[in-house]
């Protein structure tokens, strides 16, 4: 069955949304604006009925894999379940439709729930000062990276280097750039873990951060942390600890604990998301006491009440306003509040015992995968991993063909969201599995049952593959180099 | 445990498997002794479901809403109405707890939509191509300026208006602190209007950033300005209302060279700021510099129309230092919501809609221009947003008597002017002529007697100064 | 993929949902309660997580058509668009946690709403009396039945048969026999409509109540209307009119007016349901005057408020029992509720001309697809019809061996659920067509486009139609000779 | 018009199509002159969305909610916990607007459904066999009622107790009316238990008819009952409570032979009472008598485990007047909510949630058993429900103060009583000991705050009455 676009199913004269009749005299917009400032017609919109959208929309849904439908072990992005009260909850009117230029006095539920969540992040990090400003991981990053420069432009230094591992996410360097700074790359040593002697080798008195994610893109925490520690800080520079792996390390160790001075979170990986198609999420920041005046603002903060008439009451809440070294704003307003209340509901949910469940749980399931994969696909670095694994298709590259899309694309077909492959950049064919903690054992099993039939199927089926999905194997290259970017009603597109 | 699913069984299984004794023994061979958590996370203690809910409940309902209260609030954030269409579609579990489409043969739910609301989006701006959204309205203002000077390298100088939101401006001069850029702000006409803008465009300029409805409400000479900017050399970018193209021009229509929006107003709701939706388009021959994600169609191995991807050699995770920007999410859900309402709203209901805002707007200066105490700011009429001037000073006083009423009635500006609180440094503040006064939104949700409330409590209100 | 049921997904110590800590003081059953009371332990529920049970719930909800996602020309069932504010609204906490036994004093939003939808019931009907007690419509025949019957015992009378159409819905004369009422059919002429002869002949001074449908099952209004309506009440006889074809003459014609006494509506099909996967509906009935007081009840009533402070409090609405006469409740507190209050929002929506404008786009649709459909199905009853058709498969199975049931199936591959087959029983190899006002014209085309090469494919595709539906033709015969109606774990079934 | 799809063009393609001038001519054609509506229904004109949106939401803020009220009613309806799981779940399209199944191949979430619901009531009642839903708790007792009668040709007698829920009674006995058999109630002992009734049954009797814990919170000696009613060859029916079984035993292991409940407690909202969810369970033997929908396991033409409805020999579109029930809808949105609710219950989920009610109860009765003025009727032990009398006898004004108080705090048993409003006649009448009482229920919900503030309302309340 067809397709088509929205703008395929629209008929003139169709309409869905309409108000009612103007309850206040109705003004002429050409009477009251000069007609040069008047749109001729209204925008080229398509026109639908309400029945047409329902039917559209919820067709098109059924094209997605997700968290709700499908196993979805895409490492690097920790796609757990994501609970349903969240949402419930989130969606309060109290919370929902609340605007953002309100007054304090009229946001104390609210200041209070960001003010205690505040106080999680910091505690779950080690690291005091927090900005919740951040609207996404990479996000967090500059904003994390604008609080180092704006640090060592007031300590008048001309470190201006960053440094990122070769296993890192491209954000990072990224970002580094966008902040001002030059970029210079760490080697990864055969273990997969920090080259310590290229690191050595890098540090000098132009650097400003070493960026650092641990556990790494490998899963692997690196043991070498606590002389990287010391190097990076009596080099005169910052440690950045990218937040994405914290499902790894909830309760068990905190990267202020080890080192870091910077860190980002990703709530809608690490506290339940949802991740919404690639987005919203959010990137609240961490940062050691001595930086918390350069944060983004702003920031909660709480007084006694004088008045209070009991428990509900007992502190009045505040925004704050940033510092006059704060760095000012990274995006509009106070951030993204409806994913910040998701990630508040789900830290109380579990409390500080819970979390640490969480991340053993999540490191169990990477193990146990791994034992399995191992049988059969090369993992270059070791039976252990915490909360993923980066496996290697290699070898069944150069014996079957069979390339690391190849077994991501076949997966498809039993039903399974493909891992993530070529990333981290650093294993040859690359194949990253991450679990988390909210796949049960059976579910597990029959994903490992999938892989391993996978590497015993033919070539030609392997290729071809997905052959369940509606489309397979869509060319890329065409799309970049000849991009159709709009529908265009001229171009006499047809479904097909 | 929560959501977690292994029993007792499972587990000893799974670590029989592993060949490990217990998790302690997989994570501490690992995570070295020195920098493990020798005690348990200081958090509050794990809630049930029910008490939770109930809890939160309670949270929810001390905060003052556009529900609980009547809202006039606007400064980048409107309380339009939304369909209960919308939040049916986003509330589906196969959008929002899906991820990023890697995967085109598992997203082409998520990859159609995102192509889809990139033609809207060139529908509603006129201009030749959009990406499938930025983080927010204020920090795609910035994009636009990083990608106005990236490709007009040589230029440094980026001109602005007094009158573009303050918060806007806050974080283009925090991201330009870091790199080669000269920022300039304008100082605005006695009317609030940025046509000063034209004379500071020199050769120098990589780009000029207006708003139009600008903060304070009135309309701007954006096809002159346009003019102007592209006569120096210049890009143009527009800050634009969605709701307003109901009936204002296009963008790409004026000569804007650069489109953003906040697309917050397009069905999504107010959140306290967000998540929201940053709605970026320009000409499509600036589409290679364009930041963020970008979906295009293409055809399957079987010659299906289909959806991908595409144009990611532009994106860090393949360009890494080098990408347009370090952006790799992007606000899908939100664009759904934004792609479902205007699926809605068609070209008639836009219209219709900028129609109610405007004759309500205009009723509701009328019902104010009934007391001595207010002025309204600025010549030029309004679409939904307008300045009020409290004569008598006491513009805080003022809204807290109007919010113990029930009333949301509006955003007090004297912390926005000159040596208010939200004016840290000169680049960011408004003009001081808005001083004593405070910015008023009305939408098409507000009902005439909603408006005559609004009047009568502000009017009724008393006076702590005098004129 | 397997489809495995939540019994076979269970594993002992697998939990969602919890409660916390008990905040009085634990009191243990057993020393409460007598042992012989207690259950030796918890009923043998499965054991699972949450994200089990969504992902579980959420796969098993995409095998489903719906209105949401297919045409769903079901005839009969007039499965229209189910608006989706209508869903918001219901859901709101004041019409939602209402608790059934409150007192009418806060209850005064509801009960307008109440009193205001009787109105609208009376004045679509033409018929005064309205009870909204009923739950379904099957429940609402049975309940004016016994409003009839009750009505002849105060009479005296001993009126004890029913007539009923042979092309009547089943129900009619089963809810007759459980009113204890005696059936007769009354045959259909060639027209489809009530053969006047048979009807004459079978009403006589035992006659209590004929059930007519009308427009009827074949989607014919029927022109005899006034003489039925003579013929029945000179005979001492009441006419009851089934409800479930209201979406045809909205605004039209009225039940009241051409001569119904009593009737019932499907308000889950007429105005806008939904339908719930068969339930639930909503039953309410309309009678007479003189038949009011025979209604169950409560019925919402008002009186003008003398301490009115405004318009929102210028009436006080009651629930006022029903008379002594009243045959007492068909069921459990005031009615479903939930239903209503749906109905209610979508008669405010259309308002009465749009509520006509329904039923001319229904009836338009349904001539349109008629006028398509009889070029290559026969249609025995004409070529115009109200909102619905039937047309017969008895050649195509002669000449192709087709039978409706083969259509019905193959028509699914197409993405189209399918007409009702085999209903109504005046019609061999019936297949009956309602396609509603809330359809395309591209929607409708592309159905009959898809019927049409139907009728063009050969006979061993068709017949072993679906082939893109996740099963195909379930053996119904062995399920209901061997029945096996609840999962057993000693039976060892297997997913497959 | 609000969901109509057609326009101009289209109405008149479709219309040359039909071979017809305007849809006026079809219509004319065959609905005669004289019985056509001259004139436009008299209803309330067309309102948009946005419009009936904010209507409806001040109207729905008039009633006194289990949000906006704590709420102590129950009396068939229970303010339990309900999951968000649940509503994410039933709020799926493809659940809620979808119909009975009769296309298997296209119906098999719902059908799959209905067989794990019938699965999971055979579970929690210990009986064979259960169909997919009836329509609410009240009518489902007559089902069972109607067809141990039919099971019993020649049986005419049904016997109930006086402490059965009084709107149950007062539907059997309008179904009873109509058809040949005789209603006996018997009366209950002081205390509120029904055993009296094993000495009504005789070989006359059809079944017998009992609801555990009773209408007044009694237990009732379930399995003595069913024992006599079985030697004098009757049948047992037993009205129970769903969330009771986390504790009591179930019907099934008591010699019970249909056992029937209101199913809202298990994930349904209160709703005003409805759409509610009837449970109907009943031995093997019984089945071809069971009314409604069923569900069963079969295979499809390749062996494919599916599901599909059966046994539809008993049903009126095939039988007719032959049927053993009219019924042709059921409740499957409400069971899908039910089977979701179980599913993440499990069975310590069930038994935690009995032990909450249990001790809160418990703690109730104490708590009002500090003031004089109330008095605790019945000797019994509670699950979650029990009677209070008011000693001042101002049961009305009580409860009336409570709500002004934000509590709902109980039924009111007068007008249930003999001569009260709602006992039109004896054998719908609460034994009058009831008189000057009220009931309470006392859910999982209920926090100790809220009991201590329900008592300390009840407490404090004004006598209007003296003893």
């Amino acid at each position: 069955q067809a397709t088509q676009l929205l703008f395929e199913l629209s008929r003139e004269g169709r309409r869905a949304h309409r108000l009612g009749d103007l309850d206040v005299p109705a003004v002429d917009a050409s009477d009251l604006f000069d007609s040069s400032e008047l749109a001729e017609s209204a925008p080229p919109l398509p026109e639908l009925a309400e029945g047409d959208v329902i039917r559209h929309f919820v067709g098109l849904s059924t094209l997605n894999m997700s968290v709700d439908t499908h196993f979805y072990p895409l490492g690097s992005c920790t796609m757990k379940y994501n609970p349903k009260r969240n949402e419930r909850i989130a969606s309060l009117p109290g919370f929902l439709n609340v605007h953002p230029m309100q007054d304090e006095s009229g946001l104390q539920g609210l200041l209070q729930l960001l003010y205690e969540l505040q106080g999680m992040f910091a505690e779950i990090s080690g690291l005091p000062g927090v900005s919740m400003q951040p609207a996404a991981g990479a996000h967090g990053e500059l904003t994390a990276l604008f609080v180092a420069a704006a640090y060592f432009r007031e300590q008048g230094s001309d470190r201006n280097v960053v440094l990122t591992a070769d296993s890192a996410h491209g954000t990072n360097p990224a970002s580094a750039q966008m902040a001002g700074f030059k970029t210079k790359t760490v080697k990864s040593n055969c273990d997969g873990l920090v080259d310590l002697e290229d690191l050595k080798a890098k540090l000098d008195d132009k650097t400003a951060v070493f960026m650092l994610t641990n556990p790494n893109t490998l899963g692997l925490f690196d043991r070498q942390i606590a002389e990287i520690n010391r190097l990076v800080h009596e080099a005169g520079a910052l440690i950045y600890l990218d937040g994405a792996n914290m499902n790894a390390i909830l309760g068990i160790t905190r990267p202020g604990d080890f080192g870091a001075d910077l860190m980002h979170y990703n709530p809608h990986k690490t506290f339940s998301g949802p991740h919404g198609g690639g987005g919203p999420g959010a990137g609240p920041i961490c940062v050691r006491d001595f930086l918390t005046k350069y944060l983004p603002g702003p920031i909660v903060t709480r007084t006694e009440n004088d008045n209070a008439t009991g428990d509900e009451d007992r502190y009045m809440y505040h925004l704050t306003r940033p510092s006059e070294d704060s760095i000012g704003r990274v995006r509009s307003f106070f951030g993204n509040v409806g994913v910040l209340v998701r990630a508040y509901i789900y830290l109380r949910t579990y409390g500080g015992d819970g979390l640490r469940h969480v991340s053993e749980d999540a490191v169990l399931g990477a193990n146990y995968l791994l034992s399995k994969v191992k049988h059969f696909l090369d993992v270059p670095h070791g039976d252990r991993c915490m909360h993923e694994f980066v496996a290697s298709a290699t070898r069944l590259k150069k014996e079957k063909k069979l390339s690391a899309m190849d077994i991501a694309k076949r997966i498809l077909d039993y039903g399974f969201h493909a891992p993530t492959v070529y990333f981290p950049l650093v294993v040859d064919e690359a194949v990253m599995v991450e679990p988390t903690e909210t796949e049960s054992k059976q579910t597990l099993d029959a994903f490992v049952e999938a892989l391993f039939r996978i590497t015993e199927e033919g070539e030609e089926l392997i290729h071809e593959a997905p052959h369940s999905t509606r489309i397979s194997r869509p060319d890329d290259v065409t799309a970049a180099r000849r991009p159709i970017l709009k529908w265009s009603d001229a171009a006499g597109e047809s479904a097909s | 445990m929560s959501y977690l699913f292994h029993t007792e069984d499972d587990r000893r299984e799974m670590l029989k498997s592993i060949g490990a004794e217990s998790i302690d023994e997989i994570i501490n061979a690992q995570v070295p002794e020195e920098v493990r958590l020798k005690r348990a996370l200081d958090l509050p203690p794990a809630c049930d479901e029910l008490t939770l809910t109930a809890e939160m409940t309670r949270l929810a309902a001390r905060n003052a809403s556009a529900d609980s209260h009547v809202c006039f609030l606007g400064g980048g954030a409107y309380d339009h109405f939304i369909p209960a269409a919308v939040d049916e579609i986003a509330s589906r579990g196969e959008y929002y707890t899906s991820y990023t489409p890697y995967q085109a043969e598992v997203s082409q739910g998520n990859l159609q939509v995102m192509f889809e609301y990139e033609t809207l989006v060139t529908q509603l701006t006129g201009l030749g191509v959009s990406n499938a959204s930025l983080y927010d309205g204020g920090s795609a203002a910035t994009e636009a300026v990083l990608m106005s000077l990236a490709m007009q390298k040589g230029r440094k100088k980026v001109i602005t208006s007094d009158v573009v939101h303050p918060q806007y401006r806050d974080i283009l001069v925090a991201y330009l602190e870091n790199i080669d850029a000269e920022l300039v702000v304008v100082p605005s006409d006695e009317n609030g209007h940025s046509k000063p803008i034209m004379d500071a465009v020199d050769d120098q300029t990589a780009c000029v950033l207006i708003q139009h409805p600008n903060f304070v409400g009135q309309l701007e000479s954006v096809a002159e300005i346009a003019a102007a900017a592209k006569q120096s050399g210049a890009l143009t970018i527009q800050v634009f209302d969605p709701v307003s193209l109901g009936r204002l021009k296009r963008p790409g229509d004026m000569g804007v060279d650069i489109a953003i929006a906040e697309g917050q107003s397009l069905g999504n709701p107010l959140a306290y700021g967000g998540p929201y939706l940053g709605i970026m388009a320009c000409r499509e021959e600036l589409v290679r510099r364009l930041p963020g994600r970008i979906a295009g169609q293409t055809t399957d191995r079987r010659g299906k129309r289909c959806w991908v991807l595409t144009l990611q050699t532009r994106e860090q995770h393949i360009r890494r230092e080098k990408a347009t920007s370090n952006i790799c999410s992007n606000q899908t859900l939100l664009a759904l919501r934004a792609t479902v309402h205007l699926s809605l709203m068609g070209p008639k209901g836009l219209q219709e809609t900028a129609d109610h805002c405007i004759a309500k707007t205009a009723y509701a200066k009328e019902v104010l221009a009934q007391s001595d105490r207010f002025e309204i700011v600025g010549d030029g009429p309004s679409l939904k947003e307008f300045v009020v001037r409290d004569q008598a000073a006491d513009v805080a006083g003022l809204l807290a008597h109007a919010r113990a009423h029930g009333v949301l009635a509006g955003i007090d500006l004297n912390p926005m002017c000159p040596g208010g609180s939200e004016a840290s440094q000169a680049s960011i503040a408004l003009p001081s002529r808005y001083e004593n006064c405070f910015l008023v939104a009305v939408t098409e949700k507000r009902s005439r007697a909603e408006i005559d409330r609004w009047g009568k409590v502000l009017c009724e209100a008393p006076a702590m100064a005098t004129v």
